[in-house]
């Protein structure tokens, strides 16, 4: 596959978003600023861009308690983002959901979600309903490795299976459940090779590289939009940090530094970055340039959520039920 | 009045909303050629298909988690999950999912669902299939809890929670399923949090549920004979909870009996007794009584089965402790 | 593999006495003697059977909600069995659990379930007491092909694995769930080849006939209870009647007399009665006498079950809890 | 006396009941390197080794279900399940299983596992992990349902736990987890059943539970200044319930405010409400106050949170209420 340079220097702006960002709130978290618990997806930026520039406004995405990424590379703006991880009035959800709970339904992001697997028979039903409606929409789903060995899992994509729905299932294995790492999880080389049980192309790609994510999912979306149902793509990545922000050790304690910096050589930025100054296709000033604009995008962020007022008291019993007219 | 059964009164709801709303479909398990387990959705593959009258594989976690997508994707679905005793194997999508979009995504999202289970002790089904513990359900914030009791309210509670824009259990009692009554051909809808007042009465309040409610009418009627005079409240809809008719009646009668046939601890009787004695405490004459399932698994025996399910004789105990 | 003639003539002998008594149950039930409801196994025997004559009376089974040939295979007795059945104190369970709450714990019996696959779960724990404690016990678990699209099935075996766990899964695959085939149900040829999720061994065998079974089953057992870890089989057989007894038109709603007809001539009765007659390993009349031993067998079944007493009241508040001395 | 964190006193039984009876093993998701999400098997695993202290897959159902599997075995689990929000993922497992084994099984086999969980709302963490509906527990007949308040309840009832024959549901409170209190270095229990009356006083009986005992005491405290006497009540066990405890306090005092965090409807508050109501309502001189959760789900900004969270302020309202 041919993949243009507009797309590729698109690649490296969606994911110096992500990166930028994740790194900022991490200072703001840690400096007191951000409330709650957050999980970062610092060094797994491949994923979600990857996926997502597939993908259309229309198409829906689903995701996990790790989901800053795939909100953002759906295009979720900072500053809404900033404003809910502050927990003010101006958040995507108003801040009643903070880091685990984003959605933003007018660009297709139905939720991030609290529950490891908790998105993925949901995401069968969102595709069941693009078939039904005769639509050409496609759903698209992140998870983790952990979440993989979830009953949820199973039933999900079975059900998605069965009803041909148009979901691309996405595993994000970055080879830890919290502290638990694969070879207490699970038995097998490729997660990828469960997509059998289902009668679903499975396929595992480096996660890190985001031109193969990139392929990868172009295949399984267009199969998916033309009537072709489910897939399954298990992406092989790494957390540079720790769970949560502010775990013990940032991942020490069940980690080796020669294992996080043999992966923080593995970047998926860094990578794409110097392939792309080396093929001409952008200069280093443009990439400095374009960490600057977002940098300044975020300082925008963070003052619209210091300055936006926390949520009224009333708030807390809003949205609980839907008025019956 | 034309007289249906309490099944036949919901596969017409289904009917009508299905015809009416292309964004109505149902599935669940055996809800296609067989009609459902208890005959619910009987023939509504003939006239709707299978595109819309779904057999799903046993998979109660996807079955209701995808029904929740569904919702999300702008459809109406009225899912079934054959029996209460199989969704706490689907409970996270319902207590961590339907029941939360709506709020923690600050309003953004609705679900528009419909998840009808059957409850109840009948037939020597044992533990794991008699359990009536609805009042979970009560005690998560996000769901309305329907709890039918005639034909009647059956199919107008059913329109009115296909219509709702909330998540709704919708729980009907397996001693229920086959009594008739009378039915309006034409549709309607009755409002949550509506109680029913099923018999007028001075003496004592009843504030009974779904098959006890016929147990509490017939209790009434010799009772009568005794001269006292018994009120029936059903309050139909759990949750939301219509108080003030509750109230109401208690305030007339100052004598209070909860029946509910879930188990009694932390049960919806438990709730309406706690309600009553903290916000009308002092029109009370009695002590408040409970009557409900006993704190044990559902027993197969035919004699343990009939001695554990609630009804008449446990009714006319309580009323005994009290009048 | 060679069976020896001892093993055929068991193998017969175990299938007649679950065939005798489903016959006989179903019988009692239509005529109204048999409260509740049931799953009748007829046409299914050489599933329980092939495997439990792998079994020692230690080993441990678990079940499903279509259970009586399991436990009988397991050496479970017509008449505790028959007065479980009617409600009566002498049954297995003192008339507490009925045809789909089977347990006998002095054979290993762990339960039969009427939540499907519910036992997988329990069973891959029960395998890892039988490793904790260094003991050589096996723990087989036997389910439907329902029961292979829940989430539980997906934990439990993936469990068993991490565990290395010896138990061995059985699918009697029976082609419906109820009144759902197949083709509704998942979008494989072969159950089994889920077993590769989960880097077990997985083999799908002909459940009819009762000698593969066997053999398939004595290669996994041995393996389990050798420290080789869990193993998935799928059986491929079918159901004669009803999803349960007293199903409107006994299956025909959903299933074409040709179908079941054609799987009666497969019937792993008659196949092996068949070919042991030929091959002068039994002759006619001994298994006639067979099963005229098992029918009067029954009949003193029923009188014990008729003649005992139904539990005592106070039985229902009885072993909710036992008492903390 | 020495004091130690709750977290400690659970950490100390564990070990010794570890090292006592080879039978026990625990298992959970990051209880071994990582000591658990709240730290209390922190260090079992350098000692036990990762044999009897168990880091399993991402698997709740499994966690559970193969619990009562090695329980059935013969071994004495020590479950964790992370937070009680993620027990509706295994809720078939802990309602249709591990509930009802004993009882349908009629008699044959036992459960003797303790599955010890995580509940209340701190540090926003939004609506799927501040959840506390351990009343649904209570309503399920089978179940010991455990809420230690102080280190020493918990040391002293998490032995008891593992000695039990029974299924125990475990609860510990995020907001108790790193509160010091005296703790004995020797081992002793506390029987179920028994409530400790955790300050004496004349004038109003609030039963509490967990950090809303904390509250409780505090506020007792101000009030004393202004003449009013509190008796605190901790039930310490919701299943079994000492009724008599609470009864005599009531007796005594004839005011009761009833305060637990979960959601109020359908939960313990409601249940010893009602249970007042029902066997002891003619010494009550007021209506019975409950206080808890609001019927919302737990939102995630700081000032919702905090308002969401039951606490001194509402025990205060409560106070006002009926003083
Ligand atoms: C059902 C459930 N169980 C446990 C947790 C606690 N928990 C949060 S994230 C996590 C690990 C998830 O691992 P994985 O799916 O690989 O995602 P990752 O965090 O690695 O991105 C756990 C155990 C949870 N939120 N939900
Ligand atoms: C969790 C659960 N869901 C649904 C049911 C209702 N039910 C009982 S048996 C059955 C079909 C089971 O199919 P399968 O596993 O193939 O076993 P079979 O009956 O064919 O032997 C269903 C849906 C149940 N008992 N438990
Ligand atoms: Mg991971
Ligand atoms: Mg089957």
């Amino acid at each position: 596959m041919q993949i243009d340079n507009e797309t590729k220097i698109r690649m490296l702006k969606e994911m110096l978003k992500i990166r930028s960002f994740e790194e900022k709130i991490q200072e703001l978290y840690h400096a007191g600023y951000i409330p709650g618990s957050m999980h970062l997806s610092t060094g797994q930026e491949a994923v979600p861009v990857g996926v997502c520039l597939n993908l259309l406004k229309s198409d829906y995405l689903l995701s996990s308690h790790r989901g800053h990424g795939h909100v953002l590379a759906k295009g979720g703006e900072y500053k809404y983002m900033m404003a809910e991880l502050y927990g003010k009035k101006t958040g995507y959800c108003g801040g009643k959901g903070g880091s685990m709970h984003f959605a933003n339904v007018k660009i297709g992001v139905l939720g991030t979600n609290g529950i490891v697997g908790g998105g993925i028979c949901i995401a069968a039903g969102v595709g069941f309903s693009i078939k039904y409606q005769k639509s050409e929409k496609v759903t698209v789903c992140f998870f983790g490795d952990g979440a993989a060995n979830t009953g949820a899992f199973h039933e999900g994509l079975n059900f998605a299976a069965v009803l041909k729905a148009p979901v691309v299932f996405i595993i994000e294995n970055n080879q830890y459940a919290i502290s638990v790492p694969r070879k207490l999880s699970d038995c097998v080389e490729d997660l990828s090779i469960r997509a059998a049980g289902y009668n679903m192309p499975g396929v595992t790609v480096d996660g890190n590289d985001v031109m193969a994510v990139y392929e990868t999912a172009k295949t399984a979306v267009e199969r998916a939009r033309s009537g072709g149902g489910p897939a399954l793509i298990e992406c092989r990545t790494y957390r540079w940090h720790g769970h949560h922000a502010g775990e013990p050790k940032d991942g020490l304690v069940y980690r080796s530094q020669e294992e996080i910096d043999s992966w923080k050589e593995k970047c998926p930025i860094k990578r794409l970055r110097e392939a792309l100054i080396a093929g001409n296709i952008i200069t280093e000033k443009e990439v400095d340039t374009l960490e600057k604009e977002f940098q300044q995008e975020l300082e925008r962020a963070i003052d619209f959520a210091e300055k936006s007022p926390y949520p009224d008291a009333e708030a807390l019993y809003e949205n609980v039920y839907i008025d019956e007219g | 009045m034309r007289q249906i059964t309490f099944r036949e009164a919901l596969n017409e709801s289904l009917r009508y909303n299905m015809r009416n709303d292309d964004r109505v479909f149902c599935w669940g398990e055996d809800i296609g050629v067989l009609g459902g387990a208890f005959g619910v959705t009987a023939g509504l593959i003939n006239e709707f298909g299978p595109g819309r009258v779904i057999d799903t594989p046993l998979s109660e976690i996807a079955i209701v988690g995808a029904g929740i997508g569904a919702a999300l994707g702008g459809l109406r679905p009225v899912v079934e999950i054959m029996y209460i005793d199989f969704t706490p194997g689907c409970m996270d999508m319902i207590i961590n999912q339907m029941a939360k979009i709506h709020y923690m995504f600050g309003g953004q999202s609705k679900v528009p669902m419909v998840l009808r289970i059957v409850t109840g002790a009948m037939g020597e089904n044992a533990a794991q299939h008699s359990q009536s513990f609805y009042s979970f359900f009560v005690h998560t914030p996000g769901l309305i809890v329907v709890t039918p009791t005639t034909p009647y309210d059956a199919k107008g509670l059913l329109n009115t929670s296909i219509a709702s824009e909330n998540p709704v259990i919708f729980v009907e009692n397996k001693r229920t399923v086959n009594i008739k009554g009378e039915v309006p051909e034409e549709n309607y809808t009755i409002p949550f949090g509506n109680a029913d007042v099923k018999r007028q009465g001075e003496d004592l309040t009843i504030v009974a549920t779904q098959a006890l409610v016929y147990d509490a009418l017939k209790v009434a009627e010799e009772m009568e004979k005794e001269g006292v005079s018994i009120e029936v409240v059903d309050p139909r809809t759990l949750k939301p909870l219509d108080k003030e008719t509750i109230f109401n009646s208690v305030r007339k009668t100052g004598r209070l009996i909860v029946a509910d046939e879930g188990c009694i601890h932390c049960g919806i009787a438990s709730e309406i007794s706690a309600l009553v004695a903290q916000e009308i405490i002092e029109y009370l004459d009695a002590p408040v009584i409970r009557v409900g399932s006993p704190d044990t698994p559902c027993p197969f025996s035919p004699p343990l089965e009939k001695a554990y399910i609630p009804g008449k004789q446990e009714l006319r105990e309580a009323i005994a402790k009290i009048m």
